[in-house]
């Protein structure tokens, strides 16, 4: 198990960075998915969309640049690409519902290996809202979910999701530090492992069935 | 012509106990926090406010939360404000969470004349409780109907006397929208410039839409 | 009977440029209806709105200054306002089904006592299609149907309008050279009658059904 | 990155036979007249046009009525080509006629993502023939689905390398509609500059959503 949580955030965010293609459009949820950025190949022009109204978002401004009125979708400073743009809520969720986000990286609460998510509420407990995310795994291409294999120890990815869902067989990949797994018509399989785990060490600590892929890569 | 200069008193004669407004803003960006400044010292009671999200305690429509003005709101995310969640289990304050890209689009709808409209959001989860399910062609959809308020508060960026508004980066988000969805429409404008120095290619939301326009800057 | 059409254009269009206010958006159609843009008051500002996506038409450009850009929806060159813009098709149907619009005024093929209109079509003769006619009749507070009375001698204002209908029950005033009827839920009411006209004339060349308003007053 | 500049023939050969295309314009203003130039050049055959009108004999969509090239037409108004009239009567091209608006609407639903949205237009008129009813709040709406495309034509006043896109006064109508409901998208510019030339908050069109730029100046 990697324990060094900062490391593992790390590899998984790497290893989602790979997946994109030129002028793509791409939502990184709050968290853990906004590291994602920094691991995007300076030669392949990722358009990153936040759903609050902005295409091609930049890094965090250079302290004294600040301009209040330039947010991502988790309300931080950031700034716009020379080829960005913005638009209202309806048209950023037009993009979104229509298919038009290749990928939408976020976090999980509960996934499981129907593809099910559940992310947004723990009822009784935490219900801070579904926001965007409810529209994001419906309508982009491609729903990736950046998580850390456990939680306090306990398996995050599970036969079926015990919370309430965000969306129904939304998800077709799952990053971990462990590994990562693909959501198939023929349930979870496992196409990549990172060097330092095994096939054992994710068996145990994965409540869902999977298959390994035959032609097992290392996760990089 | 082009009276549309309203002052701090005036506006605050607008604004009502128990009125449906939609204001504008994401999080701490784009809400006409000066508006909600006179919302505040006039001390309505129970408002319905529709926005995006209850943004912080101290900050914009999360500032009407904390002052105990809101009976009910609807709206996507309360996380940001944990006196939205207080008063919502204390049983003080309504929360209706809806999913953002439907919130708006429903607010589209009002303001546009549609009867609803068909999403495949929210298939399959709690959203769907108590909605209309429709198939087209092989897929499911949830029937959501429109929203419409009595008042909208816009934050513009750059404002004509007419009303015309072009806005500045994010803090357009829900403004252009709500600004078709209301019975009365107020912007705040960040900045107040004469009529032709806008061009017409660049505006967003056309003047006549806009009832009342604020200036922070002579008030 | 007004017998010189061009006569009774203007007097109709004349008639009909008095019922706007201060801060309006205005549709006028095809034809008779643009005429009405001649007689509004400088001193009330109207919002010229025409749909493919112009607000706050101005009147057609001084030679030499034509943009082939600037449009109506009669693909007519026109001019914009100081305090015009422009905007895509969705969102000038917004305006327009969602009641932004206070005024649409159009011609008609036949209208009746009910307020349903009759306007786009005549079956195996003439199939142009109905445009943004449908949307402008539902979606506007109020519709003004403006008619020379009647067509090569034949009424035009009838019982119940025969051809295929643009909608139903939704005109509120129709204005002719010989005076304005409002179309209530008591039935059509005459309001105003022009000078050289009387009842008599009015009824010989109305099918419908009407009530003459007991403060009948003068057209101008 | 950025090489989007399409060729008269790499254009030509995204163009097939019995495609469903979008094209924008609104009578004789803001059609890719460049582009439709090149269609009929290649003669393609059975083609579905989905625009606001068919325009004139001898301008934009017309011009590919005139040619015999369509098939179908799925549009609001015909009444100024008097080409489309006598196909449409003589069985060889078939005629979809739909309320401008929700016509423009049905395209948005389709690049949106909707299933479908409900209307007052049209409602006891011809135009609610095969269609779903429904009564919401007491009024009575009709269902309308959506429509996509394989490849939408759109014109462009202002497009960077990138593919932002700002219109031109009227010219915008359709098109930044149109430039969400199709496979492939692709602009005709009326003038290309260099990415930095357009202010973010004037943009219409994404960049992303275009998928090639036609400069005519350049072919």
């Amino acid at each position: 198990m990697i324990e060094d949580v900062k490391l593992a955030k790390q590899i998984i965010a790497k290893r989602i960075a790979k997946e994109f293609g030129n002028d793509q459009i791409v939502n990184l949820g709050i968290g853990l998915p906004t590291l994602v950025a920094n691991h995007i190949p300076p030669e392949v022009n990722v358009y990153l969309q936040s759903e609050n109204g902005i295409m091609g978002m930049g890094p965090a401004p250079e302290p004294g640049s600040e301009n209040p009125d330039i947010t991502n979708a988790g309300g931080s400073l950031v700034t716009v690409l020379p080829h960005g743009s913005y638009f209202d809520s309806a048209t950023s969720f037009g993009l979104i519902r229509g298919s038009h986000v290749e990928y939408t990286v976020l976090g999980a609460l509960e996934v499981d290996q129907e593809g099910n998510l559940a992310s947004w509420i723990i009822p009784g407990k935490r219900v801070p809202g579904m926001g965007g995310a409810m529209d994001l795994v419906v309508g982009a291409r491609n729903v990736i979910v950046s998580t850390l294999h456990t939680d306090k120890g306990k398996p995050k990815i599970l036969k079926k999701c015990k919370l309430p869902l965000t969306a129904v067989k939304v998800v077709k990949m799952i990053v971990t530090e462990l590994g990562v797994f693909k959501v198939t018509s023929d349930g979870l399989v496992l196409t990549e492992i990172h060097k330092d785990s095994n096939i054992e060490e994710i068996k145990a600590n994965t409540e869902a069935d999977f298959k390994v892929a035959e032609n097992l890569k290392t996760m990089e | 012509m082009f009276k549309k200069l309203i002052s701090k008193e005036k506006f605050a004669d607008l604004i009502k106990d128990d009125m449906v407004l939609m204001i504008g803003g994401f999080l701490n960006c784009g809400t006409p926090e000066a508006l909600v400044d006179i919302i505040i010292q006039k001390k309505v009671k129970n408002l319905t406010i529709i926005c995006n999200d209850t943004s912080f305690p101290d900050k914009g429509i999360g500032r009407l939360v904390a002052e105990k003005m809101v009976g009910k709101v609807i709206t996507s995310h309360i996380g940001t404000n944990p006196e939205t969640g207080k008063q919502m289990v204390d049983g003080s304050l309504k929360v209706d969470l809806v999913p953002q890209g439907t919130l708006i689009e429903r607010i589209r709808a009002g303001g546009m004349g549609m009867g609803g409209f068909l999403t495949p959001t929210g298939v399959g989860t709690m959203v769907e409780e108590g909605k209309q399910k429709m198939t087209i062609d092989g897929r499911e959809y949830l029937l959501e109907l429109p929203l419409k308020a009595d008042v909208s508060l816009i934050k513009g960026g750059s404002v004509d006397q007419a009303g015309n508004v072009i806005y500045n980066g994010t803090a357009r988000n829900f403004n252009p929208i709500i600004a078709f969805a209301a019975e009365t429409v107020v912007v705040e404008a960040e900045k107040l410039v004469e009529i032709g120095n806008l061009v017409p290619d660049h505006i967003v939301t056309p003047a006549p839409l806009v009832d009342f326009i604020y200036d922070p800057s002579q008030n």
